[in-house]
């Protein structure tokens, strides 16, 4: 075990993933000399190379195609994406050739690709740089995506996601980078793609969050203890694919409710956790499932942001509210 | 810029024959340009009778096609095509059943040689032109001989993709070739509508070398393609090659060009057939003859029939191949999703 | 009244909003000389001209990116995509420029800019010309959303997306194009934006759908009638802003509730719709509020899209199982 | 590709003084420059001080920015910058006070001038450039007086949106201006990793005039800028103009360039300060001296010190700003979630 924060888990796991097979490389915008802008990559180009890491131009569509071609030649790419809301000047290949190829060929074109990209607001950064985008990369077929919310996992799931034969997006949290801190286990570490984590067990309300807002509900769990709900957060970890039966498993259990995400809410992966649990927990329901989220509006200016992400005090009401429904 | 030219519209060669090209593989040449020129009759027919989804013609840009894959070394380079490029995917090995099938919309169309070294054809305009460069460079850091083609059009050379592709081909010293088949039309928008650029010199712009070609030339395709495949090979980067050219039919078949192509524009650029060209100066070299031809025709025609054959045989889509290949393990929502599939199609039947 | 297909009435319509407003102009790929791929535009460059009716080069991220400017500029552009699964070459332009303006420029800079993109699926068109691609859009705060499903209806949708101040995305059924046919109103005709349409009555189950869904939706309707079960037919119309009131309305009533759409299941808007009902409706609810679309696989090969794309069979038993709960 | 040049290194002219550049125009830039070195130095320490957010310094870059926004006229152009144009801004008249808020992340900082003629500053690297496109047509179809301006930077250039737009702005004869700051740096990244090519020579490629020019070299830009904008409002469509010039400061406060930059190459670029070159000729023509510095410096520090004193004065950041013009209307389901957070507000409250 070594306590770490999330940002040197990340940094420690590619640097020994890259020592471990030699195909793995990572490339994107400020990967190499500098380290990322956010040092996740700091110290890759000194021990590995300008072949393995790669300082890329600035053209995110450039670096996903060029990922995947990499891919089919055999590399096992790492792409930064410097940030999440610029994943969108490279959405035609995230969405429709990363996460299609295998299919198109019938298998004869699979793509081992990591994309890495932080994301998540309350870090007083600009739109784009804070905005959660997990829902639109969900609907697109064929992509895994993980958030993790503790170092652990952050090691785990990105052990997992760059061993795994087909394309993962990695979502990290920009608030939890370096505030985030707790031990992760030494030597050869994956996290399950694909299945929850009960960050905190409970009884009478689930709490559904992941990166950066796992935090938040646990936060808001021991404040609503201390009122007598005993509130269980279950980690989603994984959008893609969902632990249907983890979640499902939870909810049948306290018969309650609440996600927390902090996108805007019109068709945020909210919605479809909702959509889920209704399904599979119909009849064990005891009050509506309460969405927290974002709001329908545009990430607004920073000094405005608090009011905009949900926060401990949002998701502590919306657990008293479902609690006494 | 006046394009590269080796065969003049008379059919004269005005410059040496390149290396590599003896008395076979021109034929060889020869015959998959005709094979071309009817496959375009024969899946146009076959689209009439409902058997293709729709099918781009290329007639007219035989020679930009065939030119620039015969220079390359199939055994070790990689083609990544656009829609439109059906005579190099046949010559990287794609059965033409299995391409007519990919036009029919059978799944069984969507499989690709075992060697995999053909791409997918690409829907998105320009969207492979990264792929392209991704593997291009990737073959370098993994010390792979070879190199790479990438062929698409003149109106996705419009597309973001394509200015980022060859930016990141020149840092990257990708052994790349992009082939821009500027052959007139982006379905009905003519080139001067597309750019008032001169699509070669957008090399320049990037940094890597750049070469305009006249694409009813299959001589100076070839030429132009094997040496910007030799510079690509001996580390010397990534190479523009804009092939002048001509579409001579619909865009597809579900496209009426006569709503807006020139009837005199367009009798003009059949003045300058590139089989034409081609075989007046093979004739006059005496490799070719009505005999030689007669054959070929024959060859061709029989390859057609039993690509027809195989297409006929290929039996209903198998349903089941929806759910296959989206990963490499089914997770257990698309499991349930299955089922529900299967207990639908039960009860529809 | 006259019985207009679709193609027909939007035709119809955006000539007579050129002949309205001369600052009215369409751009996009073969708009121009040939009129549209499905001749949407058929005519238009003869009577408005070069300057008014552009053929673009093939740039979807540029086409967007121009409307931008030229509503900057006080002309009130029409785009076409010439399909919505090239939407996403301009996915960063129309999620991230497109609906932010306004709120960004305090409302300084609205943009009257209207996008129109033929999608849909069961015409035998590839992948990425069928896809549905809705909720992707959805997510993105600051766009409107319509999806009309009737003649009448692409009339009145469109006339109010072109006079509306802000952006909307209009999206056309590929199926409906030629296949729907009815009376469109004489005259200046518009239909809000924002309101559900009941397209037809019932007591027992609703089924919310939108664009050719409900031609689906209505035919199950009338299969499910000759079993006694009586179903509403909700024409959603307007995705984004979506009509809560009327919809759960409805469902309130019927206690019952069907969503159909074309997507991947996964984040797709029906999860949208089920994640509203529930918390709207949910002690009126009877049974779980099921939801057909696309699987969570890549649009297949066309020869096996109406495995993919729901039917009336898909719907019918769907409507069956919910009546029966 | 040798820049283009009127001022030498040593602040000689080598070539003719542009027109309608008169004493006072010439003592106008030369503020502006000073301005945007001392701006540097106060937001610095305003961050420094947890006021402003990140804050991106232009210094180095007085010349490009200054130049070519002199070169245009205010009253009738519209510029559509990135960040880093702070002057340009200004220069359009956007207060300093709201630049400074707007660094801050306060809602008051997205105000922009009443006019009109300047757009938000851009966050995603060249998505502003097809705006600038379609603003630059738009003004040409509604017969408005007037072109475009629009700067991005090296690293900017690389973006497919960077390339659609130029090639869009060929084919409309849109009257718009490309200023590419080619600071030697996109972040850590060096121009030699950002692109082999010339990128002025991308405008060959798309059909629109090119320019290379010193962009350390006030009075070619204005020269290049002023030409550039008579071919736009005479209808001689769009160009492209890089400015070779060099970073001298970090990327942002958020960045450390000593782990990046070569100490020695960065000596070397400040001995081309275009400040200082400009300084030395203006001197030498005796249309500056020490008294006018000090006078000059006296008038920047009292805006910046104003602008200071409006920034303080702003009052904290109203919430319900954030629920304000996301549609002209508040559809209901934004108003239930406005309710839902005003509820939320008071409970923590
Ligand atoms: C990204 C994208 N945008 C639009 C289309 C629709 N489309 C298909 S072919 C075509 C014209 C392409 O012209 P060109 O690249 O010159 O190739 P050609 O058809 O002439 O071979 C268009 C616009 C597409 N397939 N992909
Ligand atoms: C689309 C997009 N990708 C990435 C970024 C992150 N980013 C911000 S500034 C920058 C470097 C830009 O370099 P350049 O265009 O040369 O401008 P400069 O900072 O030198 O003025 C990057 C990569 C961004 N803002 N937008
Ligand atoms: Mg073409
Ligand atoms: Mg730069």
């Amino acid at each position: 075990m070594t306590t770490q924060s999330m940002i040197e888990a990340i940094r420690a796991t590619l640097e020994d993933e890259m020592a471990r097979d030699e195909r793995v490389m990572v490339l994107g915008e400020d990967v190499g000399t500098q380290g990322g802008v956010f040092r996740a990559t700091e110290g890759l180009k000194q021990r590995f190379g300008a072949d393995r890491v790669v300082d890329t131009p600035v053209a995110e569509a450039g670096i996903i195609g060029a990922s995947i071609g990499l891919a089919t030649a055999g590399m096992v790419p790492v792409a930064e994406l410097q940030f999440l809301g610029f994943a969108h000047q490279a959405f035609h290949q995230i969405g429709f050739q990363l996460g299609r190829f295998r299919y198109r060929t019938l298998g004869a074109f699979p793509l081992q690709v990591t994309i890495r990209a932080p994301y998540g607001g309350a870090v007083h950064a600009p739109e784009l740089h804070s905005d959660a985008f997990e829902a639109m990369l969900a609907n697109a077929p064929g992509l895994k995506i993980v958030a993790p919310s503790t170092a652990a996992d952050a090691r785990g799931l990105l052990t997992a996601a760059i061993r795994d034969p087909d394309p993962v997006i990695y979502l990290e949290p920009l608030r939890g980078y370096r505030l985030v801190r707790d031990d992760v286990p030494d030597g050869d570490h994956l996290t399950p793609i694909g299945a929850v984590r009960i960050a905190r067990p409970g009884t009478d309300v689930t709490v559904l969050a992941w990166s950066f807002q796992v935090v938040n509900a646990l936060e808001a769990a021991e404040l609503a203890a201390e009122e007598g709900i005993d509130v269980e957060v279950v980690d989603i970890r994984s959008l893609v694919p969902l632990d249907e039966a983890g979640i499902a498993a939870s909810v049948t259990r306290t018969g309650r409710c609440v996600v927390v995400e902090e996108a805007p809410r019109t068709a945020g992966f909210g919605a479809e956790l909702v959509a889920t649990v209704q399904e599979l927990c119909f009849l064990d329901l005891e009050a509506p499932i309460v969405r927290l989220s974002g709001w329908d509006t545009p990430y607004p200016m920073p000094l405005l942001e608090r009011d905009y992400v949900p926060d401990t005090a949002r998701i502590l009401d919306a657990v008293r509210r479902t609690a006494a429904y | 810029m006046e394009p590269y030219r080796l065969l003049d519209p008379e059919g004269r060669l005005t410059g040496d024959l390149p290396d590599g090209l003896d008395a076979d593989r021109l034929a060889g040449m020869m015959r998959l340009m005709l094979l071309g020129r009817r496959l375009d009759e024969k899946a146009i027919a076959l689209q009439r009778r409902g058997k293709l989804g729709t099918y781009a013609p290329l007639s007219g840009q035989e020679a930009a096609s065939v030119g620039s894959s015969f220079a390359m070394d199939t055994d070790v380079d990689r083609l990544v095509p656009q829609y439109r490029e059906q005579l190099a995917m046949l010559h990287w090995g794609l059965p033409l059943g299995t391409y007519l099938l990919q036009r029919y919309g059978h799944p069984k169309g969507a499989r690709l040689p075992e060697h995999g070294r053909l791409y997918p054809q690409q829907v998105a305009l320009a969207a492979h032109a990264p792929h392209a460069v991704g593997l291009a460079w990737g073959m370098r850091l993994r010390g792979e001989p070879g190199a790479v083609i990438c062929h698409f059009g003149d109106g996705a050379s419009s597309e973001g993709d394509a200015h980022e592709a060859m930016n990141l081909a020149g840092v990257t010293d990708a052994p790349v070739i992009f082939v821009i088949q500027n052959n007139g039309w982006a379905i009905s928008v003519p080139i001067a509508s597309q750019t008032r650029g001169v699509i070669a010199r957008r090399a320049e712009g990037v940094g890597i070398a750049g070469r305009r070609v006249d694409g009813n030339d299959v001589l100076a395709m070839y030429a132009a393609t094997a040496e910007a495949r030799r510079r690509a090979v001996e580390g010397g980067g990534a190479t523009l090659i804009e092939a002048v050219t001509y579409r001579l039919g619909a865009h597809t078949t579900a496209d009426d060009p006569t709503k807006y192509v020139d009837a005199a524009e367009l009798e003009d650029a059949r003045t300058r057939d590139p089989l034409v060209r081609f075989r007046t100066w093979m004739t006059a070299e005496g490799l070719w003859d009505d005999e030689r031809e007669q054959a070929a025709i024959a060859w061709v025609d029989e390859r057609i029939e039993e690509a027809v054959v195989e297409f006929d045989a290929a039996g209903p889509a198998d349903p089941a191949a929806m759910f296959e290949h989206v990963f490499a393990d089914e997770p257990p929502r698309l499991a349930r999703q299955r089922a529900e599939y299967e207990a639908a199609r039960e009860l529809g039947s």
